[in-house]
């Protein structure tokens, strides 16, 4: 669904990734590590659309993402969940009504018993009417999750998603993203957690990518 | 930080925030625009009455003077009078009486001129209607028919005033045109503000896959409403500003006090519209262009 | 995003964003609420001047009639004219020959009136100095030594001319009160509205402690300079505008263009020194009650 | 130097943190742990000041906290460092000048050598006049480290100091602390990786605390 070709991106004179090869299937399941800086968070932008390559080409749903309008990329993001480093909400918007956003902004009715489940399943339903500047770092990720995947996307890009988690809970969120790409959802997560990956790759055939040196690889036998 | 009224499950054009400093911005802005531009619409129509009457006081109003022998003048005044009634755009016309030239020659000669001894010209009164007449037809028609009348239609008085009222009222005009100018830019530009400040909202919705079009719908839904109820509170408060300005003493009918006559207290309700169509076309406008900039 | 041109190291006040929009909606909005109060300068000096004509033109003329039985009245128009003389506040006078007394009597009688044959009396023109005379002192001395002498001061004329002037600078000054208020209250308004959207560089500085002298100053320094040089702008280029106005007709002396004349150009530059004097009480206010708020 | 007596807190009608003891001394070196939503951040906006304890005593550097004007809050600032959960900086300034910003903010001149050294220790040396918003989750972090730690406080309070950040660099702030802890500084970390933790202790002798039931305790010995 989201294919990458000798795809290179860098700001200003820096690069920062080059001859990138990467493809997401239907029901892959991918980790995204690297260290502080390698560029895991501009390889999800490139993914989701939100940069354009700046040389390579990078197919979003069989489109070429040069050649999708705006109209055409917020289509392409509502089959997108994206959980944003910087998890990002609405201030002014209960975090129930941020959850729901991505209906909210399709038009489309809030399924609000799929929507009391969620709130359960990342432990904030107590917090379903708080404004997001109430909540503490680790609810502010859970809700970005919840977020992200309320619409059933095709795909979960995640960015770091359990750094102010514990680990009980982020237990509970890889059960939640395992569960869903057993239902068919592709999944990639970028993370710098090694002990995540290695709770999550014997319940899931999931590949490790590893950027170093600029470049895209797959992780060595050390995970 | 206060608590929405209705959920944006109800409606979703809530996903733009009601609140905050940008949209009291925008509020604000209109109310000052539409307050001061009552109080200009003000002194424009104050000062197109004053015009008005200043041009009618003066211009409506001229004199003809009959000098002819005394077997004649009876002929003449009859003949000229005549002459006046069929002429179009004369109200009325009167003879002046002995007492009233008096009253006129008094302040040259006091009051015991001999007027019955004299061969005074006779006066008549000419009342202008309201569209005035042709005195260089009126005076060729005399000319031929009473050739002792001679019209004088105050010209030299009133041309100055007439002139005078009208530069008033061009200023006043000017200054309306340009606080209406000023209102429309400050309208957009606290639109186009307050859609910077809310880049943040931008993102956040188009990372969760909204549309252009619903972008902007929300946008400019709010900031147009935001405009029309500040500038609606604004001109409110410039009405009440203005009704409750001591009036001004009229001077000798000449003048009129700041201030809306009748039907004229209508017309400053169209500031609220104008004001929400500016907002409507700014907002539409930087919404698109904000929109397509950032991809 | 811009780089700032010198660092915060060398000048720390730059810890307050310079660029964003907040700075520049101060600055916009002091221009604009500038440019305004020049145009309502130049109304307010333009009727201001319109109004001293009117009084001057009318109101430093007056009519001294002198009748008296043919043998007395030489003897009475000296005596008279020594009263006038000793009066103070009158600059000169003059006796209207026959001549005059036919053109001004000319609209009544028409041309062929026998002045000679009539006892008219005689008439003496005063022309005023520019504070004007005691009319009623001179009233009660000429009728103590030219007891034929009657003074028509044309008040009934002037009057409501005068009256006219002073409601009409009564407008414009208002019409500069108003603008000036308004530009007051945006100023004061945008200055707290961008120190409101600045609550995150607030915690910020506040975080790193921060204290409130250091906060204040930064910020009022910021937008004392941003008033000052948004209301600068606007007053160069109402300035310009004003300038490049077409004059209007002088009809009859009566009138004068929009306009300053000769120094009048100095007043306008005042407007941007108190544009800066108001967004530094505003910013200053608005800074100590934001940051006494957040604890 | 900081020390918490009986202290409450909560938000709105909800009930936090209730009956804390706790001090931190000078050279102490603690960790605070708990589930997400617990309240650390809470605990540790108590102990720089910026709440207000609904009921208890907080001492700051001797003084109660309720009886310190809005300047003497900013001295002790300037004693008490603080990396933010969510990292705020001025976003139109350098990375550079954000981490000398206390120095800037205080009127003290820059000492140009520190803050040369403290970048390229927190390795940001080559984003040094690059602005905030551009920088990685992990950078962003570091730059809060090292803006926490330039003028030698004599605490510092770090809230989730790691989330963002790969292992290899996380033992690198690790040791940034560690030292300045031996040199004196009293370093307090919020954090929810265990593994951090467990690094510490044998280095320093690091108190763990353990927020649990609305309670502050002494961690067990499972750690
Ligand atoms: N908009 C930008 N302009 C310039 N440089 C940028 C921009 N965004 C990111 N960078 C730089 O690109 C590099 C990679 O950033 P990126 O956010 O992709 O890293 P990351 O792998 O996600 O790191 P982390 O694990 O710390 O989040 C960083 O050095 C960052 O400073
Ligand atoms: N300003 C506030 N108003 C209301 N509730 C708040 C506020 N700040 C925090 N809370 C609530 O208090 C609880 C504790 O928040 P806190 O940030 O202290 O948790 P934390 O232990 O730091 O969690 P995390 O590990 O997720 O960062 C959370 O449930 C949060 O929603
Ligand atoms: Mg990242
Ligand atoms: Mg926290």
């Amino acid at each position: 669904m989201i294919k990458l070709t000798n795809v290179a991106h860098g700001y200003g004179d820096r690069e920062l990734l080059t001859g990138v090869e990467m493809s997401i299937a239907p029901g892959a399941f991918h980790f995204l590590t690297g260290p502080s800086g390698a560029g895991k968070t501009t390889l999800l932008k490139l993914c989701y659309g939100e940069l354009v390559p700046s040389s390579g080409r990078v197919e979003l749903f069989g489109e070429d993402r040069r050649k999708i309008g705006r109209d055409g990329l917020a289509d392409i993001r509502r089959r997108i969940g994206v959980i944003h480093q910087d998890c990002r909400f609405l201030d002014h918007l209960s975090v129930a009504e941020n959850i729901a956003l991505p209906f909210l902004v399709a038009g489309r009715p809030v399924p609000k018993n799929d929507l009391g489940e969620l709130l359960t399943w990342v432990g904030l339903e107590s917090h379903a009417d708080a404004l997001p500047p109430t909540l503490s770092g680790g609810e502010r990720q859970r809700a970005a999750l919840a977020r992200a995947v309320i619409m059933s996307p095709d795909v979960v890009l995640a960015d770091e998603p359990t750094g102010n988690i514990d680990w009980e809970m982020s237990m509970r969120l890889l059960a939640l993203l395992i569960e869903l790409n057993k239902m068919g959802t592709a999944v990639m997560i970028a993370t710098h957690d090694l002990n995540l990956i290695r709770v999550a790759k014997p319940q899931v055939s999931a590949r490790v990518l590893r950027i170093s040196e600029r470049r895209l690889q797959a992780a060595g036998a050390d995970l | 930080m206060a608590r929405k009224q209705r959920s944006a499950f109800d409606d979703p054009a809530r996903v733009v925030p009601s609140s905050g400093f940008t949209a009291v911005l925008t509020s604000v802005t209109a109310a000052a625009m539409a307050f001061l531009a009552v109080f200009a619409l003000a002194l424009s129509m104050a000062s197109g009455q004053l015009a008005d009457r200043w041009s009618q006081t003066l211009a409506q109003t001229a004199t003809l003077r009959l000098s002819a022998p005394p077997g004649q003048i009876a002929e003449q005044t009859a003949t000229a009078l005549e002459v006046l009634r069929t002429t179009p755009g004369i109200a009325s016309t009167r003879v002046l009486e002995a007492d009233e030239q008096r009253a006129l020659l008094e302040p040259w000669f006091g009051p015991d001129l001999p007027v019955e001894a004299l061969t005074l010209p006779r006066l008549i009164e000419i009342i202008e209607a309201p569209d005035g007449f042709d005195a260089v037809g009126l005076r060729m028609r005399l000319s031929a028919e009473a050739p002792g009348a001679v019209l004088d239609d105050h010209n030299r008085w009133r041309r100055p005033l007439v002139q005078a009222a009208g530069v008033l009222r061009g200023l006043a005009v000017l200054s309306i045109v340009l606080i209406m100018a000023a209102m429309a830019a400050m309208i957009a530009l606290a639109a186009s503000f307050s859609l910077a400040a809310n880049a943040q909202v931008i993102r956040v919705l188009r990372l969760v896959g909204a549309q252009d079009r619903f972008i902007a719908r929300a946008f400019v839904r709010r900031f147009t409403l935001r405009g029309f109820a500040g500038a609606a509170a604004g001109t409110a408060l410039g009405m009440a500003a203005v009704a409750l300005m001591p009036t001004v003493q009229q001077a000798g009918g000449f003048l009129t006090g700041l201030g809306f006559q009748g039907v004229g207290w209508l017309v400053p309700l169209v500031i609220p519209l104008l004001a929400a169509a500016v907002a409507w076309a700014a907002t539409l406008a930087s919404a698109q262009r904000v929109l397509k900039r950032d991809s």
